[in-house]
């Protein structure tokens, strides 16, 4: 199985999604983020796929827009695929939580929250993991965070 | 049976493993051979760094003390901790006329470097290298931060500067 | 020849003071001169311990303070004397800083009952033996009350899992010694060892002494809170345990008292099983104070398996130190007090 | 009856806050346990403690620059850190680096699993309470540190690989000093199962402790000897293999019991197929050049990288994403313990604190590599 047909399997189910990047080492999905978990649960199911390790998950900030890249691996056929959401409200960025689907991404979705204030919606318990208890300072990885103490050249 | 065997089995693999401790012991009593720490402070005159060791990074002079920098400032872009501040400066050379850089002071802070190599590598006159001093504790920190170029100190003649 | 110098201390004194004042002043000068013996004795051991400790670890261990290091503990204790007494605010104080005493009291009378040699011996009760297992467990109170009065969550399971280990491993003790007091026919120190003068009692009793003598071992580890069984102050999980808030001199009276309990212990199977201070085939037994070289000896033989036990053994998780002991040892036990008694009754001693 | 019982026996739940500073947290980590007596009932955790943010740092550095920073990750597998750089950097750029260069990745990959590991089998041995596997681990490890400061030059912060090869030559001494550790550890592998490994005591703390099933494994996301005690095929060598690894012959370690003891079956074996991977490759390190050339100031092409590693902990990944400048746009570090630590809770659930422990110990964690 190779990526062209994982490509040609996936545009069969979704419509609204961009795939790229089929000569490349991994595909590249980038998915509206109200799909998102559809998408997630079809590749972790489907018996020929079998997506089911949650290799990353990355919070990005895009500069205008935030995101989340989801890195999964099929242990099957040891194919990789990337997945992009984005979301375009800054002050509050919202997307679904998909602890539910892969276990794996529910401290990675607190790290996430921490670092650029995505709120995960559905995750139970949104606490600062890394950050002190009572950090208010913004969300240190956004591209426009500034701290006096950042060693910037 | 299995509660006696679990007793004689398990007794005997806690013998195999004094075995092996006991071995060590006595041959530590009577030779020492198996002693595998370092004396540290007793042995302090036959200790030395391996010649790649990196311990914090020298200029090197010639014992004419003169080193190779002409201030360039290519290691201090190099260095992703900013622990390197060169600080040059202009004049004119008698003999050719031309207006050349010249090195003032070198300041390296030891207590900002991560020893990553970066600026020996960068360096295109090879006039820093790396120096095998490990003993580098101070009480203080400002006393980690190091002039490189020694006092009185000039470039090698010949050099661009 | 001298049978017991402390029979000779009262004696002197009775020739130079009345009755009631000898009587006091010999009360403080052994006293005083048990007190030396505890802080010498547990100095030595911790050195040696850490000595011991060093070889099995392919280290040195202290070699650096006096000749082969010996001042080391020494430097250490003067430096523990000299640190600030912390405790927690909430702490329960006249528990927490009466908990040590317990620990070294006990351990005191409890040496008190030691032949070190034939004359050597402050207190020879006619029930040794009996005693000195009732007064070992009142020490166990001053473990579990530090636990407690700690105000100190790790204190305080390092304190439960003490009343647990010292309640099932007491048994075990007091089993062996039983054990054994059915082969001597007496409670009494002096006795016991008497009559070992033609063959230790490890020898005569054969198979149910020497099982007695690894139940012993086993027991006594556990008693003198020693890895395999060192659960209560397990570092790995606890911390420290029941000292986590003692420091300075009170950390150092449970420390001190831990090693002496070693050393009572590796008495008691002295004792018991290798005939006291007794040479072997008696070729010393009539030069006075031979025998506190051979106790010596022997104590330090039986504390090197201590030893080595605590240098090679991982630790035990609490449930399975209960079942080692309840679902093993005691039956173990059981059997073979009936076996020694059995023994004896048909006269198969050696 | 039971229902009388359960009603005046009532027992209090209280927290206990195992860390930060704690002997069985290996750093500082600080777990928050909610503990019935000494059953665990929840664990949860703080971390964070020794955070710096090296992904952001890395967004303010060249290329060349992040590759020291990698060091301080997982400080106990940093050659193989350095090496996922690099190879990523590499496979943007389309640099083919000769096959000294690959051999010498592979072994020194390899020394400094040996060294990792043997480093966790003495602190596993301390947490169960064996203090004296300490020392024995560290004389192996010490062999090991000498070679890499002879070497590279330094004995932990390696900073071995540079973009396109190594930054020096391999030292003279070094096929030596590698023979002579084989035949050293050859000797004293054996002497770990005897100490260890097979001592009554210790099987009954690890065997059936800390239970996690293959398919949870896969779920939490698990990777490397944690994974593989499960019985997840998920060797990164074997998978995507990546230099020198494609030639050399070896197993990947599986075991199908998924408790602590086969995790630490897995590292042991672990290390005897890392001693014959070295036996393999020591006499045939190929001549040629230890360094390609590049270009002075390194852009990767804009898009996404991604780089996977089998590190001394697992699957290590670099993930950057590149806008063509010469600072990556977005760095991310795939930590391998960050994945095993969050299975902690499933697998420490109704044990003691003492299993908890030795839990901690089989799934290997280092705290700067949890922490970033």
């Amino acid at each position: 199985m190779n990526n062209t047909d994982i490509k040609n399997k996936i545009e069969n189910k979704f419509s609204e999604l961009t795939i790229s990047g089929e000569d490349k080492e991994f595909l590249t999905i980038e998915i509206p983020k109200n799909s998102l978990k559809k998408l997630l649960s079809f590749l972790k199911n489907d018996e020929e796929l079998k997506f089911d390790y949650l290799f990353a998950l990355t919070g990005i900030d895009f500069g205008e827009e935030l995101g989340v890249i989801y890195h999964l691996e099929s242990t099957k056929t040891r194919k990789t695929i990337q997945i992009t959401v984005k979301t375009n409200d800054r002050n509050k960025p919202e997307i679904e939580t998909i602890h539910d689907i892969f276990p794996a991404a529910y401290f990675n979705e607190i790290e996430a929250h921490e670092f650029f204030g995505i709120k995960f919606k559905g995750h139970p318990d949104l606490k600062h993991l890394f950050l002190p208890e009572n950090w208010d300072k913004g969300y240190p990885m956004r591209k426009d965070y500034t701290d006096i103490n950042m060693l910037i050249r | 049976m299995s509660y006696f065997s679990d007793i004689i089995n398990g007794t005997k693999t806690l013998l195999t493993g004094m075995r092996i401790t006991g071995k060590y012991f006595f041959v530590n009593l009577f030779t020492r051979k198996d002693v595998i720490t370092r004396q540290y402070p007793d042995n302090i005159d036959t200790l030395k760094m391996f010649d790649r060791y990196r311990g914090e990074v020298i200029m090197l002079h010639n014992e004419n003390n003169e080193h190779k920098c002409d201030a360039c400032t290519l290691c201090e872009k190099a260095c992703p901790n900013g622990s390197i501040e060169v600080i040059g400066d202009k004049k004119i050379n008698p003999e050719t006329g031309k207006n050349v850089r010249f090195l003032v002071k070198h300041i390296y802070h030891l207590e900002m470097c991560t020893m990553c190599g970066l600026c020996i590598e960068a360096c295109p006159q090879n006039a820093i290298a790396w120096g095998q001093n490990y003993h580098n504790t101070a009480y203080d920190r400002s006393k980690l931060t190091k002039v490189l170029n020694k006092p009185g100190s000039k470039i090698v003649p010949g050099l661009k500067g | 020849m001298i049978l017991n110098i402390f029979t000779d201390i009262h004696n002197k004194l009775l020739e130079h003071m009345s009755g009631g004042a000898a009587h006091i002043t010999e009360l403080i000068l052994i006293a005083a001169a048990y007190l030396g013996i505890f802080a010498i004795l547990g100095l030595l051991l911790v050195w040696l311990e850490r000595r011991v400790a060093g070889f099995f670890q392919l280290r040195l261990g202290p070699n650096r303070v006096g000749p082969f290091g010996l001042f080391q503990t020494i430097a250490d204790a003067l430096k523990l004397v000299s640190k600030e007494l912390t405790g927690t605010v909430k702490a329960d104080s006249m528990l927490y800083r009466t908990a040590p005493y317990f620990v070294i009291t006990t351990a005191l009378m409890a040496l008190s009952l030691i032949p070190f040699s034939h004359e050597i011996q402050a207190f020879d009760i006619n029930i040794g033996v009996f005693f000195l297992i009732s007064v070992s467990s009142v020490g166990v109170l001053g473990i579990f009350l530090a636990g407690w009065a700690s105000n100190n969550k790790y204190s305080l399971i390092g304190g439960m899992r003490t009343g647990i280990q010292m309640i099932s491993y007491e048994l075990s003790v007091g089993m062996a010694i039983v054990t054994m007091t059915v082969l001597a026919g007496t409670l009494q120190i002096s006795e016991i060892i008497e009559i070992q003068k033609d063959g230790w009692l490890i020898w005569k009793g054969h198979i149910p002494a020497i099982i007695a003598f690894m139940i012993f071992m086993i027991a006594g580890t556990a008693e003198s809170n020693r890895t395999p069984f060192d659960l209560v102050e397990a570092e790995s999980e606890l911390g420290a345990g029941f000292h986590t808030e003692y420091s300075g001199m009170n950390f150092a009276y449970y420390f001190l008292a831990e090693f002496v309990n070693m050393f009572i212990i590796a008495s008691v199977a002295v004792i018991l099983f290798f005939g006291g201070w007794l040479s072997p085939f008696g070729i010393t037994d009539t030069i006075p104070f031979a025998g506190l070289f051979w106790f010596t000896v022997k104590v330090i033989g039986v504390i090197f398996i201590f030893m080595w036990f605590r240098w090679t053994f991982p630790r035990f998780r609490i449930d399975q130190l209960l079942t080692l002991e309840w679902k093993y040892l005691l039956p173990v036990n059981m059997v073979n007090i009936v076996l020694m008694a059995l023994i004896v009754w048909l006269g198969l001693t050696l | 009856m039971e229902e009388y019982l359960t009603d005046q026996l009532k027992t209090q739940e209280y927290f206990l806050n195992m860390g930060p500073q704690h002997p069985a947290t290996h750093g500082v980590l600080r777990l928050l346990l909610k503990l019935d007596g000494e059953i665990i009932r929840n664990v949860d955790m703080d971390l964070g403690y020794i955070h710096r943010s090296i992904e952001k740092m890395c967004e303010r550095d060249t290329y060349k620059q992040i590759i020291h920073l990698t060091d301080r990750l997982d400080y106990l597998s940093s050659h193989i850190n350095n090496e996922a750089v690099c190879l990523l950097v590499e496979k943007a750029l389309n640099i083919e680096v000769t096959d000294r260069i690959k051999v010498i990745r592979t072994m020194m990959d390899e020394l400094t699993r040996i060294s990792s590991h043997v480093l966790w089998w003495g602190v596993m041995g301390m947490d169960i309470g064996a203090l004296t596997t300490f020392m024995y681990g560290f004389r192996e490890r010490e062999m090991i540190n000498d070679i890499f400061e002879e070497t590279c030059g330094a004995r932990l912060t390696m900073n071995y690989n540079v973009i396109g090869g190594l930054r020096y030559d391999l030292h003279e001494n070094f096929v030596k000093r590698v023979k002579d550790f084989i035949k050293h550890f050859k000797k004293k592998l054996p002497e770990y199962d005897k100490l260890l490994s097979n001592n009554v005591i210790f099987r009954k703390r690890l065997e059936g402790i800390g239970y996690i099933s293959k398919e949870d494994a896969v779920a939490y996301g698990l990777n490397g000897p944690t994974a593989r005690g499960s019985g997840v095929s998920c060797d990164i060598r074997k998978i995507h293999p990546y230099s020198a690894y494609d030639r050399v012959d070896f197993e990947e370690i599986t075991f199908p019991e998924g408790d602590s003891y086969a995790r630490y079956k897995v590292r042991i074996q672990e290390m005897h197929q890392s001693l014959s991977i070295l036996e393999q490759l020591v006499d045939k390190i190929p001549e040629g050049e230890y360094k390609v050339k590049t270009k002075a100031v390194i852009k990767l092409p804009e898009g996404d990288y991604l780089q996977r590693v089998e590190s001394a902990r697992g699957d290590f990944g670099v993930y950057v994403k590149s806008d063509g400048q010469k600072f990556p746009y977005r760095v991310k570090f795939r930590s391998p313990g960050f994945a095993n630590l969050t299975a902690l809770n499933k697998m420490s659930e109704g044990l003691k604190i003492a299993d908890l422990v030795a839990i901690l110990s089989t799934i290997d964690i280092v705290v700067p590599d949890i922490d970033r």
